[in-house]
């Protein structure tokens, strides 16, 4: 069996006494884009939280590429090859697109915490800068201060700047979200080109994105991954549809005829 | 000449009816006259600007008048290197200060420089109240004459005056932390220790610079101390909030000060500082004097109701500059200052003698208290400042050996 | 891909217009003012504003750029000067043998800069830990921790006289004794270029960007691979070490150095400076060190209420112009080119209008309060006005034109919103 | 023994206005954010109202009105300064208040001038209560002592057994959740404001004449209101409280300790003739306030009882 990319093994986290996550198994397969569905309030978000090092699990492990990261800076956890979105578009809101990509950038291009180097004077830092933009449509944005995009646009550069830094394991939290239907159809399709070859995680609740994306689904409810499987083996599975009650188990049927 | 002085000038010398009046001796008056520390610096300014006026009506230095510019340095040392750079540029070539021997220390060190580095355009400073005792001691300059009494001067009629009090036998020193308040302190041990070896000194502390806000717990060691008498050098608000702690401890001694006579004491204190505030100065206004220096205590009250007639040594200081250029028969800062030294004038509280080895003014200092029914009263209150008796401490009894080699040019 | 780039990043005039073409006219003008005939004094003043230049800018690399407000910035401009200052002695004391018989005294900005960065490495490591009011709060504990304990090492800080050096020792530098005001004056403005030209080139590092991205979201830095505490920390200690080095020219400058410099006060005057002159653009700290130093040791000759003035206008700045003075400039630059200017020149001139009037009352207010509260019987008499405290005339223009100026200002306001 | 129990006493006294002062600023501090760099203005401005109202009348009318003034005038900086400067984030208010300190010194001293005004302890309070080891003990200093811990149980009161208590206690713990409440939150802000305002007025009318009324005492009391605030830790009355009365007792105790560090470090080889073995733990007193500050802020930064970090 080859390496997973991402291993979670008995993770627990809690808040004082409030138990989040309560023994979370989940194993991620290099190149595998897996998403994570559930209801709110299920954990999925502390989940995220708890790979990319902003919060420190209460127990378990957490491996990445086999190595240890649980407990681990965020920043740490990056440089090991992490990247993640947020929820809620979390950018550097005074710099323009640019520079927000350039400095996503930095680290992976290997300046470090320079300060004898101009960042005008590298040109694979210039050309990588363009690449992304260009990949993501910001191109003709790139002057423009991040503040003053569009809410969609914002999206897209919380995406640009998760899969800038060249990180082989991606985190997508909520892509979508708050998206019209045309702008969520191309933002799926540019998490697909931009993630190609990559392991995708993805907490979604847009089920036609989740289905549409997805090799595998993991089902989170209360801190605990009910089912994991493929798209069709989740649509069916009874305990997920009792776990989704009214709307959202329609959700799940249309997710899955789109 | 900067607006607000020119207003100040117009209005105090009247020349704005006149006309602006031809000034060819331009005299600089650097010390804070705005800001916290703004009242000690302007009370010394309106002195020398009736002092001035005074000099101008008697037909000025030599036939030329005197213009005076008050320069803002808000008390700090490089605030006042640039505002002696602005006046020396003006033409000015005396420079007055007095407000913090930190700005004195500066301004002695630039004006030693800019003589050395601009032959010809030298300046002389005429430091009024900055009473460190190195300024005419080890740090002596041929640039600067010292009108006040220094610190072991005023220590000196202190311990003098100190015992001849058979009463006092333990003394408790209190001083700020930092160089005056220690010079203070080492002054008076050394001094109690050769005049009266029987004094002894139960305490010597020093506290924090402008940071105490309630002195009850140094008052309750002074009253633990037995002391009968306190020694201190505070000045400003450690002085009034020192004396006014005591006061509310019923600490009934004496407390023997430099600066008691600083503004606010008295009315702080109230009825609490008759007999128990002392200070040392180089006179007071219910000395007997002359008509004409009653008339100027007067003019003083009644053009500056803000303030009292404290400084003396401003009018002194005028006093001495204007016998100085006649006895040069130049205005030339060299001349004078070459004059001043050695020089004698007769002051209206007795002879003050400019000393030639390290130009430290010589003169008779008087220890007084606070009383009620004296002619002239302070603070706008019902008390003012009345010799002690043995209060008056000749200059000759004051006088202190100097360690000045003065370097003249 | 190559064509991106172009597009992207700007091009060689454009760089040149943007970037160097500022700092060679800044130079030029630094050359040139010794030419044109100033006097001592003035020089002396050019010589402040060069060292606050310089210390501004540094304080805007943590306020403006990292976003850390400090309160203490000056312990670090102290403590380089003062290391300097001691120079100075060591200087004099070699008397041309051993190594500090060999440092020209032109040289003294650097040791400034190094004292600077090791003070902003050593206090650094434990305040940048937090950032935010935290922060803030550390670093008014470490001012005033520090400016009191210089007055308890008086061999190291010299007690309230300060320690004093002489600038004419040592070797000589370009046939520099740096006596005259006019050496000293080129010393400075060598320095203040050297440092603004670094100052600027530190804002174009990886470092300097990542500065201004923790100070946007710390929190996701973490997630690009940077340790956001590490970036302020490293920052802190860039912005010492040119603290230091504006220490390192006013040793040079004034001679001397006293323990109320490493205070709150100095502190406060150059974050005042700083916001004034407008923390979100490179040259506002600039623009700022040049107005209040030259207010500070100016604007007390004309008014005793200078310090009334400059809180008014500080309060007014953070009230209605955030961007402070270079916001104002830059935008007045950017108005002017645009197509709509006729409309915004109107707007302008009125708003001008209003502001006249409302500064015509407040002054007027202020200097009459400030005569009638020193009791001298002095009267304010503005171009040969009479406007005595009583007078019906004095509360006439104190109030009729503030009333009128805000009217303005309010009306200009409104019909800006509504557009 | 006696140096102990006047240690304490005076202490303590110092602890109770340093808790009138702060207790105000933890309530605006915690609720918005604010570090008011101006809050010992307004403990100033009391001072110098009640003097001038006790001028025209008398002390008693100015132990009530003098707090409310200033509390006023903490309303009107509230409506007209800070809501203005909100919506550019918690360095634009925090400046705003630096600036106001600024102009608020000034017209003090246009207003009042730039001496010391004679502020008295009124003469119905202007005698000796007691004498203990030969020293006396003015009544005034009992007086504060009353006027502090009827505020302390007043204050408890309001908090905990009042419906807008209850709101504000939420406020303190959870400043985002006012809003969902339904309360109108600008006013919440204000009264908060301008009670914490009047709080720091009080304190003024008791401590001016205590201590000294001059344009300087906004500035000396400052950076301590701080301390205690941030040592107290965020949102915590009980903190500041705490807080308070420690740095009170701290610095009251410390200045009557002659040992120096020679004395208390001689083991370490530190011996009285260098600069550092000098140094007394008196002349160290004014320091101890900041040196907790900074190490509460490192170490702990929550305080010693904050519900949140500052």
């Amino acid at each position: 069996m080859t390496e997973a990319a991402l291993q979670l093994i008995d993770v627990h986290k809690s808040f004082g006494h409030a138990k989040i996550i309560q023994g979370l198994n989940l194993e991620v397969a290099k190149g595998e884009r897996h998403a994570i569905i559930g209801p709110n309030g299920a954990g999925k978000s502390t989940c995220f939280n708890l790979i990319s090092g902003r919060f420190r699990p209460t127990s378990g492990r957490i491996l990445l590429n086999g190595k240890e990261v649980g407990g681990k800076p965020a920043f740490e956890v990056n440089r090991l090859g992490l990247s993640r979105s947020f929820q809620v578009s979390n950018i550097f809101a005074n710099m323009t697109v640019r520079e927000n990509v350039r400095c996503s950038l930095l680290y992976s291009q290997g300046h470090g915490y320079a300060f004898w180097r101009n960042v005008g004077s590298s040109r694979e830092l210039q050309e990588k800068t363009a690449w992304v933009l260009e990949r993501v449509g910001l191109i003709d944005k790139a002057h423009t201060p991040a503040a003053l995009l569009s809410y969609a646009d914002q999206r897209t550069l919380e995406i640009a700047m998760t899969i800038a830094g060249d990180a082989d394991v991606i985190l997508l939290d909520e892509p979508t979200a708050g998206m019209s239907h045309s702008e969520t159809e191309y933002a799926v399709e540019l998490i697909r080109k931009a993630t190609e070859g990559k392991t995708l995680v993805i907490v979604e609740h847009d089920m036609g994105v989740v289905f549409g994306l997805a090799d595998r689904i993991s089902v989170l409810v209360y801190g605990e991954i009910i089912a994991t499987g493929k798209p069709e083996e989740i649509r069916g599975d009874p305990k997920v549809r009792s776990a989704y009650l009214g709307d959202d188990a329609e959700a799940l049927t249309l997710g899955g005829a789109a | 000449m900067t607006l607000f002085a020119k207003a100040a000038m117009a209005a105090f010398v009247g020349l704005a009816a006149h006309g602006v009046a031809q000034a060819d001796v331009k005299v600089a008056f650097i010390d804070p006259l705005s800001g916290p520390f703004g009242p000690s610096g302007t009370g010394a300014y309106t002195s020398y600007v009736l002092a001035f006026e005074h000099l101008n009506a008697n037909g000025g230095m030599n036939g030329e008048k005197v213009e005076l510019t008050g320069y803002d340095n808000k008390v700090s040392p490089k605030e006042s290197l640039v505002q002696l750079q602005k006046a020396i540029d003006s033409g000015a070539r005396f420079i007055i200060q007095g407000n913090g021997s930190s700005v004195a220390a500066a301004i002695i060190d630039a004006v030693n420089k800019h003589n050395e580095r601009n032959p010809g355009d030298e300046v002389v400073f005429l430091n009024y109240a900055a009473v460190t005792p190195a300024f005419t001691n080890e740090a002596c300059s041929f640039w600067h004459f010292r009108f006040d009494a220094h610190a072991d001067m005023k220590m000196n009629a202190i311990t003098d005056w100190l015992i001849k009090r058979d009463d006092i036998k333990k003394v408790y020193l209190i001083g700020q932390d930092y160089v005056f308040g220690k010079a203070v302190a080492e002054a008076a041990v050394k001094q109690l220790g050769e005049k009266k070896e029987s004094v002894e000194i139960v305490g010597n502390e020093l506290h924090p610079l402008g940071k105490v806000k309630d002195f009850t717990p140094y008052i309750q060691k002074i009253q633990a101390s037995g002391a009968d008498a306190v020694i201190t050098g505070n000045w400003g608000q450690d002085m009034v909030l020192l004396v006014k702690a005591a006061g509310d401890s019923g600490l009934k001694i004496p407390f023997l000060t430099f600066y008691g006579g600083s503004l606010g004491a008295v009315s702080t204190l109230g009825d609490a500082a008759i007999g128990t505030l002392y200070q040392v100065s180089e006179g007071i206004t219910n000395l007997e004097a002359s008509d004409a220096q009653y008339a100027l205590i007067e003019e003083y009250k009644e053009r500056f109701p803000e303030y009292d007639y404290y400084y003396h040594r401003a009018f002194e200081a005028v006093d001495m500059l204007k016998a100085a250029s006649e006895k040069a028969g130049s205005n030339d800062p060299v001349a004078i200052a070459k004059a001043l030294e050695g020089l004698t004038v007769e002051g209206a509280y007795g002879p003050v003698t400019m000393r030639a080895s390290d130009h430290q003014a010589q003169q008779n200092l008087y220890v007084s208290t606070v009383a009620k029914d004296v002619k002239y009263t302070v603070d706008n209150t019902d008390k003012g400042w009345k010799l002690v008796e043995n209060g008056k401490i000749d200059a000759a009894a004051a006088e202190e050996p100097t360690t000045c080699e003065m370097v003249r040019p | 891909m190559t064509t991106n780039m172009t597009t992207l990043a700007p091009s060689a005039s454009e760089k040149f217009t943007q970037r160097a073409l500022p700092f060679i006219l800044f130079a030029l003008l630094l050359i040139v003012i010794p030419f044109i005939g100033v006097s001592r004094g003035t020089l002396t003043l050019f010589n402040h504003i060069g060292i606050n230049i310089v210390f501004a800018l540094s304080y805007n690399m943590l306020l403006g750029r990292a976003g850390l407000l400090s309160f203490g910035h000056a312990v670090y401009l102290g403590l380089g000067g003062y290391f300097c200052v001691h120079i100075l002695n060591w200087i004099a004391d070699a008397d041309g043998s051993g190594f500090w018989g060999n440092v020209p005294v032109f040289s003294l900005p650097i040791f400034g800069f190094a004292m600077g960065a090791l003070a902003g490495a050593i206090i650094g490591w434990p305040s940048c830990r937090r950032a935010g009011t935290a922060f803030a709060m550390i670093s008014l504990g470490v001012a005033e921790l520090m400016s009191t304990a210089a007055f308890m090492f008086d061999s190291l800080f010299g007690g309230e006289m300060g320690i004093s050096g002489d600038r004419m020792s040592g070797p000589k530098f370009f046939g520099l004794s740096m006596g005259p005001i006019e050496q000293v004056y080129y010393f400075i403005a060598f320095w203040t270029l050297v440092g603004t030209v670094a100052m600027y080139a530190f804002t174009r590092t990886p470092l300097g960007r990542l500065s201004e991205a923790t100070r946007d979201n710390a929190e996701r830095v973490q997630f690009i691979g940077y340790d956001p505490t590490r970036v302020r920390y490293l920052v802190f200690i860039f912005a010492g070490a040119f603290a230091g080095m504006a220490g390192g020219m006013s040793a040079v400058q004034d001679e001397i150095f006293t323990p109320d410099s490493l205070s709150l006060i100095p502190s406060g005057a150059i974050l005042i400076a700083t916001y004034i002159g407008g923390i979100r653009f490179f040259a506002g700290p600039i623009f700022g060190a040049i107005l209040m130093t030259y207010m500070g040791s100016n604007l007390s000759d004309y008014t005793a209420g200078w310090l009334l003035y400059l809180g008014l206008m500080f309060i007014s700045v953070v009230l209605f112009v955030p961007d402070g003075i270079a916001g104002l400039v830059f935008g007045f630059w950017r108005g002017i080119r645009s197509p709509g200017r006729y409309a915004l020149i109107g707007k302008w001139i009125t708003q001008i209008l209003g502001l006249a009037l409302v500064a015509t009352s407040v002054i007027v207010v202020v200097e009459v309060a400030y005569r009638w509260s020193d009791g001298y019987g002095d009267v304010f008499a503005p171009f040969g006005f009479d406007l005595p405290h009583n007078g019906a005339l004095t509360w006439v223009i104190g109030t009729l034109p503030l009333l009128a100026g805000i009217l303005i200002l309010r009306r200009v306001k409104r019909t800006e919103s509504e557009a | 023994m006696e140096t102990i129990v006047f240690s304490l006493l005076n202490g303590m006294i110092y602890g109770l206005l340093l808790f009138m002062l702060s207790s105000g600023l933890t309530l605006i501090f915690s609720m918005m954010g604010i570090l008011n760099f101006a809050h010992a203005s307004f403990y100033m401005l009391g001072a110098y109202f009640a003097y001038t109202i006790m001028g025209v009348t008398n002390f008693w009318l100015a132990l009530f009105l003098a707090p409310v003034l200033a509390g006023g005038v903490g309303m009107l900086v509230e409506r007209w300064g800070l809501r203005r400067v909100h919506v550019n984030g918690h360095v634009a208010e925090l400046l705003f208040t630096f600036g106001l300190a600024y102009l608020i010194d000034e017209v003090v001293r246009i207003i009042w001038g730039r001496n010391a005004v004679n502020y008295k302890v009124p003469e119905a309070l202007d005698f000796t209560l007691f004498t203990l080891y030969g020293s006396n003990y003015p009544a005034y200093r009992i007086f504060i002592l009353f006027v502090a811990v009827f505020m302390l149980v007043s204050l408890w009161y309001l908090l905990k057994r009042t419906r807008i208590g209850l709101i504000i206690q939420a406020a303190l713990t959870h400043p985002h959740m006012v809003g969902h409440l339904g309360h109108n939150v600008p006013l919440v802000f204000m009264s908060v404001f301008g009670a914490g305002c009047a709080l720091a007025g009080l304190a003024g009318v008791i401590g001016g004449n205590y201590f000294i009324t001059d344009p300087a005492m906004a500035v000396q009391m400052g950076p301590i209101v701080f301390v205690v605030v941030v040592v107290g830790g965020l949102g915590s009355l009980e903190g500041a409280f705490l807080a308070a009365m420690l740095i009170g007792i701290l610095q009251t105790s410390a200045v009557s300790i002659n040992a120096s560090f020679s004395d208390i470090f001689g083991f370490l080889g530190l011996t009285a003739s260098s600069e550092l073995g000098r140094i007394t733990v008196a002349q160290l007193a004014p320091t101890l306030p900041f040196l907790l500050l900074v190490l509460v802020l490192i170490a702990r930064p929550r305080g010693l009882m904050g519900e949140r970090e500052v």
